[in-house]
């Protein structure tokens, strides 16, 4: 099993969750995040000051499967974050070694 | 961060300068005599009392209280984050700019006769309004100092453009609000305004009928007659077809509803509108502005009445009741028709309500303004969500479906409310001294010319304005600058950080 | 989305079109006299000030605001954010229903004679509640349009049954809300109001009490005593028993603090409570609502004076220093023995302080009034920590802590402060036309009985409320809807997004 | 948790238990004569209207307003959130306690006789303060309540000092502020206002002149000449220069903004001040509180007038304009200068322009009140951007660049506006009735001289001060706690939970 | 090593907290996050716009322990996490190569 | 591949972010997070509730970066992110599997 981890923009997460249930995956955790990286970010001027925030808001989306879906998964996502634009993010691939699903207590890929 | 543009900024400076070597509140040098002082001067001198002044001077700012932080608020909760200082920015902004117009030439436009479509710059730079000079009330022999008139009305002024923002919200450059504002209120806002509320006042009426009552003979009382009829055209076209707005119906709602169902056309549907969630990004602070809106609210209808008597009580109590009644209105109707009473929901009903009773607030009964309540909120409810799902237009913020069609229903029901039969005031001849005898057909007949020029007029107005507009600077931004939000882009801030 | 619904919405309207045929503002159906003219009439016409009525109405808005915006602020700010607008919802609900059933039948059951206990329904509808109608001040000759004192009540019965939901905040089903309000508007609210505040007016006894003096012999003499005897005798019951509270101390603070701790108990605790944190979702939103009940509270203090006269200005002092002192003493009560001095604290002394000189705010002098302010706030305190932590109520926002225990203070409070020798005014006697003599104890023992009639009355009629609540709808909705919040789910929505 | 500390708490009871013994209230007692009065026994007895005291009732409580929550959200707002309740925790302190020591010796202090520096003591407790007593205005024969005059100078007290916590914020220890605030309004507060505002009053100098003008003969004529010469030097420091300040613009805020600058020199920079971020957190905040300040400032400028007639309507227009040209004006140069119009400068703007036309408000002519307006933006604009970056204070919230700028600007303008040459009122002179002549140079100098006073004074006392403080409890909290915040360290509390 | 990331139901955090420490884990890092899966959400109505919300609120749990501690801390987390009902979350056992704690320069075992 | 994930306190991400692009690692995410360990919390006090509040803000960094970097990387978070006092935090090394950006499909190396 693997955890497929993507940082992307804001706005893609509507399409690549559709992306991925269009591909039989039924469960995702979200999570707000902070990127920084080849795209700029912005001046902020707050009276006398002046701000460079280099650090944009992005979504990690993480999605537990099986070892087999994992270039499935990845290339969905690709195709569904992408804008062609500098900032859209990367896919991490990380293994897992076990699966628990806390209410049945099942295992591995029944847990998923 | 360079200072080589510094100079440029000493040009309005000034232009400005000019104007203030006008000595405008220099005592010597005001005309002893303006419309309004010319006419009373004929009758006895009116009196100003001090309670009505309190009463106006809390009234104004009541009204400012709307606009900022009420508008503010509302219309701010309902955006998502990233817009929210746009919005701020531009009600802000907006109100800024009309009061400098108001007293440059927007309170001569509306306030001064000339046409029944527009007044003249007789009172530009507020030329001749000194701390003697008087406005007329709805009372016979009571007066308001002038400047307390102009500034109640300056607030109106100020807010109406305002309310326009909410249909176009989140998606619209903030060069052309820039520019939006002060030719909406040039060409839409004070000739309406002056259509439906210029009149000579009831001292001129008085004293003119007085006059005619009191010819001796055939060729006095003739030339007293046509004096009198000359008094009575001294009126906006609007006011002389009978139609009644007693706290600014068509002028406020009906001008600003219309505009925004025009400006959210022409401007475009936001990214991603009917498929993403744009959801609100604090309920909190819509609920707050809709308070605030409505403890505001007061200023406008029952301080339209220029004086702090009974008068101004009544439209108190029917402004608290229509409100009170459409909000619970639109909570069952939500609970019964989509299952589960809103606050969004309650908070609508409120809004609407004031709306509604607007026109009518002085003229209706009380039990008249609670049936209003309840009838005004199905009515929005279903514009705002049928209605505006079908035909697809992004009027953001419902604009239309809560300012447009709610002064729609207070407009022509007010010809309905105010029939002394259901409980209402009737309306008051000056000329008689007595409430005028009515007649529900006409009146409603008149207020659907009222309504109808209304919607006319802003309708075309506003289309010109924003053809112009997008030539110019154009309206939107640039797809990135809309996704990534307004806040950064356009104005350099964010409105939140932890 | 279904639209049969929509037929049921018609019912409403309809009832409420019967009521709306009463020509209830025409001047002509209108009754020459009620109850306080009739008696005016015996002396001089009693006068109305402009500036009263300025005074009046902007009292009335500040009460408003007090409820919307200052009480979402106040009390939503404490609540969890998955909660918050279930708190706007049930405030906003209350004020529009209270308004409505103000006007249907609250205004006569209060403020008409009838028995001791409860008024009528002769002004139902606000019939016979003309432009022209007038009611009295506490000032011999001084009178306001009746509209202005509908009104300015109103805002009261509207704000005080939404101090309860404090109590029973973030686990009571809006249906059962919904249902609590009229019922406990009708059953407690009017009665008690109607107790502690209705009496003949000042005209009244002057007049009879003159009529006394001037009676010629005997016979006269006994017919004019039995006639100002019967002037007196109509009155509230607690107003009977010589109780005094300036601007409603007992009615609302009392009232709603007995009814609050009845119902949490009733309603059970909150899940969670005692294990986990139930933090205040924004300290922020609570002190800008603890800051709008401030200002908003001189509308209800100063004017319960019902004129704009010196004796407002010692209301509006009282009620500063009060408030001042209040705030400061729970500073530094907390500061000794918590260790550190927080914002809630100093918040909950502000509301503190208001609450208890709101009896005695036209009664105490100014150094009485800082006296009660330091005073009352640590006993609040010891209730809301000590006290409720001990015996286990989950009071949730401290309204018996706050309001019911400040209110008890400030009622009994008021017999002491009245007292000249303490810098109080006295108690004016209209059958003498001065001061009357003061006894402490004598006064202190009628402030009782009206604290320990109110409580009973509050006390016992909130429990057989809400015990029928809990049969015909339940009070709690399930664990699961509790835990995700009522936000959510009653109402669909959620207070914030990003 | 510990009670037994609740012993501590009685002492502070008892202290003021004996000053409530005083009959402050009882009619008996009172001083049958004050200053004010005995010098208005000479002419007529003044009226008081009920128009004028709603409206300074009004005015009090949006004085109130500003402060809480106007400033709790401007301020708060710019703040991280933190650190956001140490703010609200230090206004809500600061008002307060100032509205105790306000009762017990500050109006005394300010408001009475003695040395053209300070005040007595023989107004302390509000001793002699009755309901029957009154204060003057600025028109003869026409006074107010003493006690509404007492309320509504109390609300300008209690804001001030708060207007300093903007300049330190972030950074200072809790304890420092609780001994600041006692301190700096008794020794630099209250003698400020008693030298610019304490004078006889309009009844007592125009019964003197009369006096002056009715005696028959040489020696008659000398004696009253004298008694005249007595009353006109009856008046503070700088209101003898000749400088004049409609609303208190070197009271208020160049006496807050100088201090606020001492302070933020003398507290020291914030931890990562240049280096990290400090972003605001809520700029919706901010906004919402510029726009509460603004609506507020009415009763600060309008309600200095005293009374309800056209002058204060001039003061509401003239407050109104100078505030939208300054908002515009500081819109569009940021635009130039930074490339964006951002909405913090916007209510920069509207901030800027309020305290600029504090000083003129009632003196100047509307154009003259716009053409400030757009001239007191840039140079705001220039000390919060560039001259603050250059010599590197942290004026965190920009106290000075913004109170202490603009109201020098403010001013200085004053002694130019007030010309009737340039539509300004001229200045009244009581001895003769009529406008006076007036001269530029004269007044600009004279009101130099109040401006380089208010400037020494706060300065040096402000430093003294603090000083004093930073010896007995130290200034500022240790690194940690400042990085953690205030908030959770000091109150223990934090603003926000989800 | 290992980290065990386990999503629970936000209110379960406290239980979660406790059973670590009961079994002597005394360190944790929470995330808020937002998760999609069986668990249905609900319908959020805006005036005229209905959004069906398909994003719940969930806590993310990461507890970085020695390779022989997991088996109990799976089990805490199982037994103290559980409703019963859908969504009560998932766990997840990933690998960790090399750990320091910052303040100290401690590695691996030391580290936690 | 490797996955550098560092808790630390908040106030130290300018300093932890300068130090990365020091040593040339110019991509990183940030999540706010809340932590608990051996660092004590405080106690928050809402009228007569008194709260232990036993989770402090911290935030988590991730950096995703080619084996052979990942020492450096951790010198240069550990240096950077010090302060020598309790609840500095932690840093763990995890193992990524493969890597992608999501703009142009490169994997690997060069998705970083
Ligand atoms: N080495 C990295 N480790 C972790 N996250 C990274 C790394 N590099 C980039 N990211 C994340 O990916 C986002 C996009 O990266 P960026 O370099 O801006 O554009 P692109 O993905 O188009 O090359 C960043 O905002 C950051 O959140
Ligand atoms: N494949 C997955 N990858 C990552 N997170 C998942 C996955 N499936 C579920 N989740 C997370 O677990 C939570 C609970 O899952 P859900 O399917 O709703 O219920 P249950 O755990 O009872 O089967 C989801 O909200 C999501 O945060
Ligand atoms: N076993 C762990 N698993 C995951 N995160 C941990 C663990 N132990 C500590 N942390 C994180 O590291 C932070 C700092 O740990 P703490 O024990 O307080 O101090 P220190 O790092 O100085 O030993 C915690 O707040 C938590 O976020």
């Amino acid at each position: 099993m693997k955890i497929v981890m993507a940082i992307i923009k804001p706005f893609k997460l509507e399409e690549v969750r559709d992306a991925l249930t269009g591909i039989g995956v039924h469960g995702l955790t979200v999570t707000e995040v902070k990127g920084y990286g080849r795209q700029k970010g912005h001046t902020e001027i707050y009276r006398g000051a002046e701000y460079a925030v280099s650090f944009l808001p992005k979504l990690k989306i993480e999605v537990a499967v099986s070892a087999d879906q994992v270039s499935k998964v990845v290339e969905a996502i690709t195709a569904s974050a992408k804008t062609g634009q500098i900032g859209d993010g990367k896919i991490f691939v990380l293994p897992i070694e076990h699966a628990v699903r806390i209410r049945t207590g099942e295992t591995d890929a029944d847990a998923l | 961060m360079t200072f080589k543009t510094w100079s440029r900024v000493g040009l309005p400076a000034l232009l400005l300068a000019t104007a203030f070597a006008l000595p405008v509140l220099a005592q010597t040098a005001a005309p002893a005599a303006d419309a309004t002082t010319t006419a009373a001067a004929a009758a006895a001198a009116p009196t100003v009392n001090k309670g009505d002044v309190a009463w106006m001077l809390t009234s104004s700012l009541l009204v400012l209280m709307m606009a900022v932080p009420g508008l503010f608020l509302f219309y701010g909760g309902l955006l998502r984050a990233k817009n929210m200082l746009s919005m701020l920015m531009q009600v802000g902004y907006c109100v800024a700019i009309v009061g400098i117009i108001w007293v440059l030439y927007g309170y001569s436009l509306a306030f001064t006769g000339g046409s029944p479509f527009i007044g003249g710059f007789s009172k530009a730079f507020l030329s001749g309004v000194t701390l003697e000079s008087l406005a007329a009330t709805f009372s016979v022999g009571v007066a308001i100092p002038e400047l307390v008139y102009v500034a109640f009305q300056m607030t109106f002024a100020m807010i109406t453009p305002a309310l326009i923002f909410g249909a176009f919200a989140e998606r619209t450059k903030f060069t052309a609000v820039v520019l939006f504002v002060p030719l909406w209120v040039t060409f839409v806002y004070f000739p309406v305004a002056h259509m439906v509320w210029y009149w000579a006042g009831p001292d001129a009426i008085d004293a003119a009928a007085k006059a005619v009552a009191a010819a001796a003979d055939g060729a006095a009382k003739t030339a007293a007659q046509a004096a009198l009829d000359g008094v009575l055209a001294d009126a906006g076209y609007i006011f002389s077809l009978g139609a009644i707005d007693f706290a600014g119906g068509t002028v406020v709602h009906i001008n600003a509803g219309i505009a925004g169902l025009v400006a959210c056309i022409m401007v475009g549907k936001r990214l991603g509108y009917g498929k993403e969630a744009l959801s609100p990004h604090s309920l909190t602070l819509t609920m707050v502005g809709a308070a605030l809106l409505w403890v505001g609210w007061f200023g406008f209808n029952a301080g339209s009445n220029l004086e702090a008597n009974a008068v101004t009580s009544l439209a108190m109590m029917n402004t608290f009741i229509a409100t009170c009644a459409a909000a619970i209105s639109w909570m069952f109707v939500e609970w019964l028709v989509k299952g589960k009473p809103s606050m969004l929901g309650l908070a609508s009903g409120i809004v609407a309500g004031l709306v509604a009773v607007t026109p009518p607030s002085g003229f209706a009964g009380i039990m008249g303004s609670l049936v209003l309540g309840l009838v005004v909120s199905p009515i929005c409810f279903i514009f705002c969500t049928a209605i505006k799902n079908a035909l697809g237009y992004d009027d953001a913020l419902d604009v239309f479906g809560v300012h447009g069609v709610g002064g729609i229903v207070g407009a022509i029901a007010t010809g309905i409310l105010v029939s002394p039969a259901l409980g209402g005031t009737g309306i008051f001849d000056y000329t008689t001294g007595a409430v005028a005898s009515y007649d529900m057909a006409t009146q409603v007949i008149a207020q659907l010319k009222g309504v109808g020029i209304t919607v006319v007029w802003s309708g075309v107005g506003t289309a010109v304005i924003l053809f112009i507009i997008s030539v110019v600077v154009g309206l939107r931004p640039t797809t990135d600058v809309e996704r990534e939000g307004l806040d950064i882009n356009e104005h350099g801030e964010r409105a939140y950080h932890s």
